[in-house]
């Protein structure tokens, strides 16, 4: 299998589902003849036209507006919002609209659409160019949120996201989308929506987490594993809705759960895991239920040395680990 | 006068702002009662709705409407039966199960979509729908309405302006009855027609007496065709009044005088009608008589129907969130 | 002290404030002489004219935009929402305008605001006049939210709000406008934010809720009070920052908390408390944390048998009480 | 030629002009260099920035900028040192302490609000504004810059009507370099004209050659003073070129010709301010050599003092995140 980068499996998975329904288009700011302003979507303009890779108004809201409205006429829009920061202009139509189209309508509308969008810091974008907005739609029932870890999965997860027919929101970490290479199989698959994946076996404690996170907290993993902590990691992969089954059975095994994610910690993700937990699987935990986030502050600054203050790592992962097994 | 319609036709139209104003006027009465909980009035818009409905193919063309549309509704074929079942929040309600609010439509049957409360949201969906609709290179054309005030949202600004950029079929009605609950025109805009809003995002506008059926139809069929036609969007704004208070929550004494009602009262879109329809002797007060007896009969056929059908079971709240779940996915 | 309803407290502290700091605005949707759709500003246009209780274009994005211009310029705005379910045109600004406008000029410019909505179900008021939207909020650093449970609190927490230095949400439970009533000081004074109040002492278990699931706590309270249970009820009346030490202390006391509000569960406001206790507090904890919450759907549906569904009632809550301090 | 304005005052516009594009030049240097991380370009939109900035009261008007107005922030009075200690991400950074990206302003003792990154969000803070100085009485005016792209968002729109229908003292400049990143003007709105925009939304609009810094500031004065007499607010077109790709991240080869760039080069802004200020006998080619010099040093003083001016600490980002712990609250 060839191993290629985070965002090559994305374009890829985009070309080849363009290609096989053509009821497939994309639309966003500069995702045409630009291909994105990180190249996610580069060449497809040029392999489907115009009519199939859209380049829109400078405006969030009827972006995915648009893409609500072609979806309910049996299209399959996938939506970029060029950064997560920018997604917040179309919260009404994400969260009063599409979400609730289904239900709304007793089921007669429903809102087969993709709205992909990149997220996090760690790359000098400052407060604007570096958020994590995943807490907000993983609220919300009649969506479905997503973050891929790696270029596998990243592939068979946005192929699921274009193929079901909700909206789901794609957040993709930007860090990783060069820095993150890994085998893909090459043509079609897929990988299911609301399954979680255990990217590591242990037994000592459980570290929950998705995206670049999770990337993070596989190298912690090693790095205590010389030290001779056992860590079985979580990847979430889906945010909403999210596998239960797989987070109680890694806490029976382990009593100890560290959660982590780069949004600010309050009111962040995260909560709602340690909150799960702390009702479903009280008797099984050893521990205090940890959790890893970003600093309560508005976002990531950009300086840099305000910027790694900011941003979750490997080394504070693993000192996080360390003394949770030491608990 | 040179009749733009078979009599027939202009006839079913009449036949249909009736039905709509006696339901209207039906479930004033049922909320004042404590037999529905909620109403929001289509009484003086009936004339501006059924011009925009014959002016597009039915139950072809999609709609994206808004909560004061019932005549339009009805001459999509909504039934009153029906109409009774979303104000009473009874199994059966076509739009959304007894889920949302009466006057939130939605007639799958009739390619009518959802539409919520937020004001304006639809205006970007009809757009979506055109663009849908020019990809596949197909001759449909999508009817959204609004009333004024909410023109001033993003929201009608952005789906409008998408339509203009890529000259979808979409014609962009704006109800104006000159109000907003309270807020009048001249505080929601500085513009003295709403159709203005039109010369700054490059599509053709055009304000009509939204009182006067056959004129709204005459305005509104050229921009239909237009649309079909691949000429591309067009806003109309139909002046309206509303006659009622905003909704059966609103007290409508502190923010106008009733002098104001009483004037445009006089302009009721149904005697305006009525008068056209005698004057070209398509109408007679017997045919008027005759058709209000039946419009009676109509209503309370479709009180008795709803009075009499069940509500949903409370489960049923629990879906569906997730189109996995939906009957019709 | 006399009696008044809820809405009276909170038009008073309106009123009062207009009257002590010229700098106040009120900026809204029909809140002119229409006195606002629930009545909230009532007299107040004719008491203090056009300039100082403004009646907005129908647009929510820019009255929170407008509000924000008019506090750095040094005004103190009083934005209302008409229903908290049209909040989110207005997410942009909040979010990324109001809530960061302090720390990205590193303090040199601030957003005293005030950001009113009536939220809640459970006056037929279908999916989008029903909304609880405070958990997207207490996730963004920089704002504060506040929720009142009665007369008192409300008239003196708004005017805390008002007088804060930040722009502060203030959600208003509409089911209890009227329907609740109590006593309230008259005369100025303020009840001060981020500050707990345990309204009901009692050791066998802690109940968390705030504003109308408060409420109903309350009664439900009572219920089992008769069955021998003791519940110790701790309104939060501020979500963000929320009172860390009250809630620690009282679970000190009884081991065990139910935590109440009606937004859904998933992701809901809730998740923060259980996931700060069952970090903080988790040696003190005997049972699982439970939540009692909305479910999982969209929003309130409006016709009745669902709405109830939907609902918390102090009956939910009493049954939920029971298991608890069973467990 | 009739001189608008004095001499001295006309010299002083092109220095600004000249040191913003060498400043910027040196900008595009340092991020070759690998000593900044990003840079976003002012170059083409010096002459409509400095035609704006000198029509109003500077330091007393009101400023609500975007990131492509360093012109315009160094007419108001940010200095080079500063503008590279922002570049840099540096202690000291007036308009962020290095927490937000570069070309991000902010300067409170110039009355200049903080923006953020999210395009158009600035537009209802200025009217905002100047809602609070018309409820004041006060005679300021309220300057306040988007790219013609951002006028798609509803943002925009919104924030525009306030000012119409409240007739408050504000300019809403859009400069118009006919991209947005990739998009041209053509995908992005439907009419020819940005300041077409404003006949929708009842003002004023005005078009204007935004390489000829007189002509930007003839109509800018007109604007400002109508705006100060409480004649309401307008909207004015500054038609730019965007010479350099939209930012250091960008490669503009892949949406716009090279012989587009060259052909937009030939009317450089600081060409055409230089020519009409040689013509007007006001600047000779020996003093262009004085200022090109003195634009030299103060540039290499510039990035000396920002290379060697240290980073903040950091703990430091832990603040402030509530006005009570802000410094200056
Ligand atoms: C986003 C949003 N804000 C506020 C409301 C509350 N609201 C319901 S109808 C209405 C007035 C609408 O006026 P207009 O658009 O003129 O339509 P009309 O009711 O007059 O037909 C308002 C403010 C809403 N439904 N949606
Ligand atoms: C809400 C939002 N969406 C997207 C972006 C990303 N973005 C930054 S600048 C830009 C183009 C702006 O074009 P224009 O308004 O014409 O200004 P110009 O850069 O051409 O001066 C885009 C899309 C953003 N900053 N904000
Ligand atoms: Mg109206
Ligand atoms: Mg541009």
């Amino acid at each position: 299998m060839p191993e290629i980068t985070l965002i090559e499996a994305i374009r890829q998975a985009m070309d080849e589902e363009l290609a096989r329904d053509e009821r497939v288009v994309i639309i966003g700011e500069d995702v045409g003849k630009r291909g994105g302003v990180f190249r996610a979507t580069q060449g497809l303009y040029e392999k489907y036209g115009p009519q199939r890779v859209i380049d829109s108004p400078l405006a969030e809201l009827s972006i995915v507006g648009v893409g609500i409205g072609a979806a309910l006429y049996g299209m399959r829009p996938i939506c970029e919002i060029q950064f997560a920061d920018f997604i917040y202009p179309a919260f009404n139509q994400i969260v009063n609209e599409a979400a609730k189209m289904c239900y709304r309508s007793n089921g007669e509308w429903t809102v087969p659409m993709v709205i992909r969008a990149p997220y996090g810091g760690g790359i000098g974008g400052g407060l604007y160019h570096s958020q994590s907005v995943e807490a907000f739609f993983a609220h919300v029932p009649g969506l479905k949120v997503v973050i891929p870890s790696n270029p596998a999965d990243a592939k068979g997860l946005l192929k699921s996201a274009v193929r079901d027919p909700n909206p789901v929101l794609f957040f993709e970490p930007k860090k990783g989308y060069r820095l993150i290479r890994g085998e893909v199989p090459e043509g079609d698959y897929t990988v299911p929506l609301g399954k979680a994946k255990i990217s590591r076996q242990g037994a000592d404690l459980t570290v929950v987490s998705y995206g670049m996170t999770h990337y993070y907290a596989l190298k912690a993993a090693q790095v205590v594993a010389a030290e001779g902590i056992e860590t079985e990691i979580i990847d979430l992969r889906t945010l909403l809705p999210f596998d239960k089954e797989t987070l109680l059975q890694s806490v029976k095994k382990t009593g100890k759960v560290l959660i982590v994610h780069e949004d600010n910690l309050t009111g962040g993700y995260g909560a709602e895991i340690a909150a799960f937990l702390a009702e479903h699987a009280f008797t099984d935990l050893d521990a205090p239920i940890r959790r890893l986030a970003g600093p309560d502050v508005p976002a990531v600054p950009f300086s840099h040395p305000m910027q790694d203050w900011f941003m979750p790592n490997a080394e504070k992962i693993a000192t996080a680990i360390r003394e949770l097994a030491a608990f | 006068m040179v009749l733009p319609l078979p009599e027939e036709t202009l006839l079913e139209m009449y036949w249909t702002m009736l039905l709509s104003r006696r339901l209207d006027e039906r479930a004033w009465v049922l909320h004042r009662q404590g037999k529905i909980a909620f109403h929001i009035s289509a009484i003086g818009h009936e004339a501006a709705q059924i011009g925009a409905a014959y002016a597009i193919r039915r139950g072809y063309d999609w709609v994206a409407p808004y909560y004061r549309d019932l005549t339009l509704m009805l001459a999509l074929g909504y039934t009153p039966r029906e109409f009774m079942l979303s104000l009473m929040g009874k199994k059966g309600d076509p739009c959304s199960g007894g889920r949302q609010m009466p006057n939130h439509w939605s007639l799958k049957r009739a390619n009518v979509i959802s539409h919520s409360s937020p004001v304006a949201t639809q205006t970007s969906h009809a757009a979506g729908i055109g663009l849908a609709i020019k990809l596949r290179g197909e001759d449909k054309v999508v009817l959204t309405t609004v009333g004024e005030g909410s023109t001033s949202q993003g929201e009608w600004y952005e789906g409008v302006n998408w339509a203009a950029v890529h000259k979808l079929p979409v014609v962009f009605i704006i109800a104006n009855n000159l109000y907003a609950i309270s807020v009048r025109q001249e505080q929601q805009m500085a513009v003295a027609n709403a159709a203005d809003k039109a010369l700054g995002l490059g599509l053709p506008g055009v304000s009509v007496d939204g009182m006067d059926f056959l004129a709204v139809y005459e305005v509104m069929k050229e921009a239909v065709e237009r649309a079909r036609n691949g000429g591309g969007p067009t806003v109309v704004e139909a002046k309206v009044y509303r006659i009622t208070p905003h909704s059966s929550d609103d007290d409508d004494r502190s923010y106008r005088s009733r002098e104001e009602v009483e004037q445009f009262k006089r302009r009721d879109p149904l005697l305006i009608a009525r008068q056209k329809l005698e004057r070209a002797g398509i109408l007679t007060a017997q045919r008027v008589e005759e058709l209000e007896q039946r419009a009676k009969e109509t209503v309370e056929d479709a009180v008795r129907f709803g009075e009499s059908a069940p509500y949903p079971s409370p489960e049923e709240a629990a879906f569906p969130v997730y189109a996995e779940d939906a009957r019709y996915a």
